[in-house]
């Protein structure tokens, strides 16, 4: 029991991992590849968290008569990734609307097509 | 008693959460997802109580902010964005 | 009062059970749903309880910031994405076999990788023996912040933070590259309509909703107020530059939504806002370089002013605001390139 | 004095929590979208500011209930507001209420 409950939140994050990769590698359509790396992204940010937590911590800011607090340094590493990632994200999401324009279509295999074909 | 609230709030998160995976139009949806905020701001402050540093209001006062821009967003897109591929399916 | 705090900690593992099988099934849910415009808005609802979690597990400064990134302007920037691309996924998807052999296999190794991890919520594991004492125990006197998670971000880690705003200002940097209109795109006159289009009907448009457009003139100056109290509240309670810059962009984007993006544009013309994408970084450098010349090392804030802790303040208070000018700056011109885009 | 605080604390949070389970319920239970808003009326205003009231009244007088009254004032602001606007949409996008056959 205490290793399910102890493993609980890492085993969420793998499946929340493997549900986004499968979105990534499985899926053609450009859109849903990148909700997909989000679900991803996410899951590696609640790993981090989960790491930081203290049983019977709170949030590392101080305060009068609390002696044990989480661990700030992956709060810190995950604060700064999540705005890298929608910095990213609309990278990506300005790619796919240059794809749209040039190919019609955001789906990977008619682009595929598309390339191949005369 | 904050533990009764917190339960009651999460109950409801869950029922909102039904309603929005099951539909079924889109506005049923959107009326969840937007329910769905509301519930995670009392969350928030009641978690805020329950674990004794209540000073973390800003996070729900944050979330009221950004679930109304959410929810306008999503509106505004189906206003136009669906209107705008109907008519783009029209021309092809 | 340790059997309490033993309790409290029980109530907050079940919160965290819950509202982890939650994210599961939304995340299923995601992955199922063929329509793109249904994905992204259960996405919305995807962010919203990772931050919830994030909360429970003390972490209230990424929850802030996930909570302004993740339901607000993410679920903004892949919708005007639609908009400008194709509402569904195509019919004939599919179900990879070999996609999911291999999604298997990774996932039974990680998780046999987990079971030599420490249990979750344990004090003794390595990730807390090291670093990390020394901020807890010290960083209130040597910096004197409370928030230890802004006096790692931007003094013990400041080269760290100033190579990730350098990442969001080559991005914001890329999104124009991508986007920006030359005299070719112009002549195109069949690009598709988007989430702006100030409508040729007129009175479908949301600049023509009353309620809201009357509430917006009442929210977004409180919104943008609340913006700089969490940016200068940041060394006190959860905030700082990062979470200030995306509420204060989300203001903007809200004005944009409401009344139209040639209304924002007058507010925030496109031309000014890509300069103080530059400003930011600036004044991050310049910050380095100040303490540079006052005899320190590279952003080195004790020699900024004639007391130690004062210093660090007064470093602090200058590379928060230069993060939260670049992020703001950024996410207000991606937004317009994004909405802007495809307007005839 | 201070018993009754808690007291009446305790009954907001009690009745909030009541009526935002039966906003939930109607939300899940009732038959189209329009009805359906109701439900989420519910929630929103009485449930939220119920609860809110609750935990304001153990804060106490404290910056904590004043950051609870701003939640509570953006909230009375925006949810309407945001109903409204999902209610005018789906009216616009011509969704039509459903009628029982007796009515029609």
């Amino acid at each position: 029991m205490s290793q399910i409950l102890g493993l609980y939140n890492y085993w969420v994050v793998v499946l929340l991992m493997m549900a986004g990769f499968y979105n990534v590698i499985a899926r053609g359509n450009l859109i849903k590849k990148l909700i997909g790396l989000n679900i991803f992204q996410t899951s590696v940010f609640l790993l981090y968290i989960s790491m930081g937590k203290v049983e019977g911590g709170t949030a590392p800011i101080v305060a009068e008569g609390v002696a044990t607090y989480s661990n700030p340094l992956p709060h810190v590493l995950i604060l700064t990734a999540i705005v890298v990632g929608i910095a990213t994200t609309s990278v990506g999401l300005s790619l796919v609307i240059r794809i749209r324009e040039a190919y019609d279509t955001i789906e990977e295999d008619e682009i595929q097509q598309l390339d191949e074909g005369p | 008693m904050f533990i009764a609230a917190m339960l009651g709030v999460l109950a409801t998160m869950l029922l909102a959460l039904v309603r929005a995976l099951k539909g079924p139009t889109v506005y049923d949806r959107v009326l969840a997802v937007n329910m769905f905020g509301t519930k995670t701001v009392l969350l928030l402050a009641v978690i805020g109580f329950l674990t004794g540093r209540p000073d973390f209001l800003d996070l729900s006062l944050v979330y009221v902010l950004i679930n109304f821009i959410g929810t306008i967003a999503i509106l505004k897109f189906v206003e136009f964005g669906s209107q705008a591929s109907n008519k783009e399916e029209a021309r092809a | 009062m340790s059997d309490f705090i033993a309790d409290i900690a029980l109530q907050i593992n079940l919160v965290d059970i819950v509202l982890l099988a939650f994210l599961v099934v939304v995340a299923g849910a995601v992955i199922q749903v063929r329509d793109l415009f249904e994905a992204v808005v259960l996405l919305g609802i995807f962010s919203l309880l990772s931050a919830c979690i994030f909360t429970t597990l003390d972490a209230v400064d990424v929850a802030f910031t996930e909570a302004a990134v993740g339901a607000g302007i993410s679920t903004v920037l892949f919708l005007a994405t639609l908009t400008l691309t194709a509402r569904e996924e195509k019919a004939q998807y599919r179900h990879s076999w070999s996609g999911f052999i291999v999604c298997t296999l990774t996932g039974g190794a990680l998780i046999y990788g987990t079971l030599d991890m420490p249990h979750f919520g344990e004090l003794n594991a390595p990730i807390h023996r090291h670093v990390a004492p020394r901020y807890i125990v010290e960083s209130p006197e040597e910096i004197g912040v409370p928030n230890m998670v802004t006096s790692v971000l931007a003094s013990y880690r400041g080269y760290d933070t100033l190579g990730e705003t350098t990442v969001i200002f080559t991005a914001g940097l890329t999104v124009l590259l991508l986007l920006r209109r030359d005299r070719r795109s112009r002549d195109r006159s069949t690009s598709p309509p988007t989430i702006e289009t100030t409508d040729r009907r007129g009175s479908h448009t949301m600049r023509h909703a009353m309620v809201l457009r009357v509430m917006s003139k009442l929210f977004i100056p409180l919104i943008l107020l609340f913006a700089l109290y969490v940016q200068f509240h940041g060394d006190f309670g959860p905030g700082g530059g990062f979470q200030a810059g995306v509420i204060f962009a989300a203001a903007f984007v809200l004005y944009a939504l409401i009344h139209g993006i040639e209304a924002a544009q007058r507010v925030a013309p496109t031309a000014r806002v890509q300069v103080f994408v530059a400003l930011g970084l600036l004044l991050f450098i310049g910050t380095g370089l100040a303490s540079l010349f006052a005899g320190g090392n590279f952003l080195e804030y004790k020699v900024l002013a004639h007391q130690a802790s004062h210093g660090e303040h007064l470093g602090i208070l200058f590379i928060e605001l230069g993060v939260g000018i670049t992020v703001a700056a950024v996410i207000i011109n991606t937004f317009f390139f994004f909405a802007g885009r495809g307007r005839t | 004095m201070d018993t009754l605080i808690h007291l009446a604390s305790w009954l907001c949070l009690l009745l909030g929590c009541c009526f935002c389970l039966i906003g939930g319920v109607g939300l899940l239970r009732l038959p189209d979208f329009y009805s359906r808003i109701h439900g989420g009326g519910v929630t929103d205003t009485l449930g939220a500011g119920l609860v809110i009231s609750g935990l304001m009244l153990q804060g106490g007088l404290s910056l904590t209930t004043a950051k609870l009254a701003m939640i509570l004032l953006f909230l009375l602001l925006t949810s309407p507001v945001a109903t409204h606007a999902i209610a005018r949409a789906a009216q616009h996008s011509g969704l039509k209420p459903q009628v029982t056959d007796a009515a029609a």
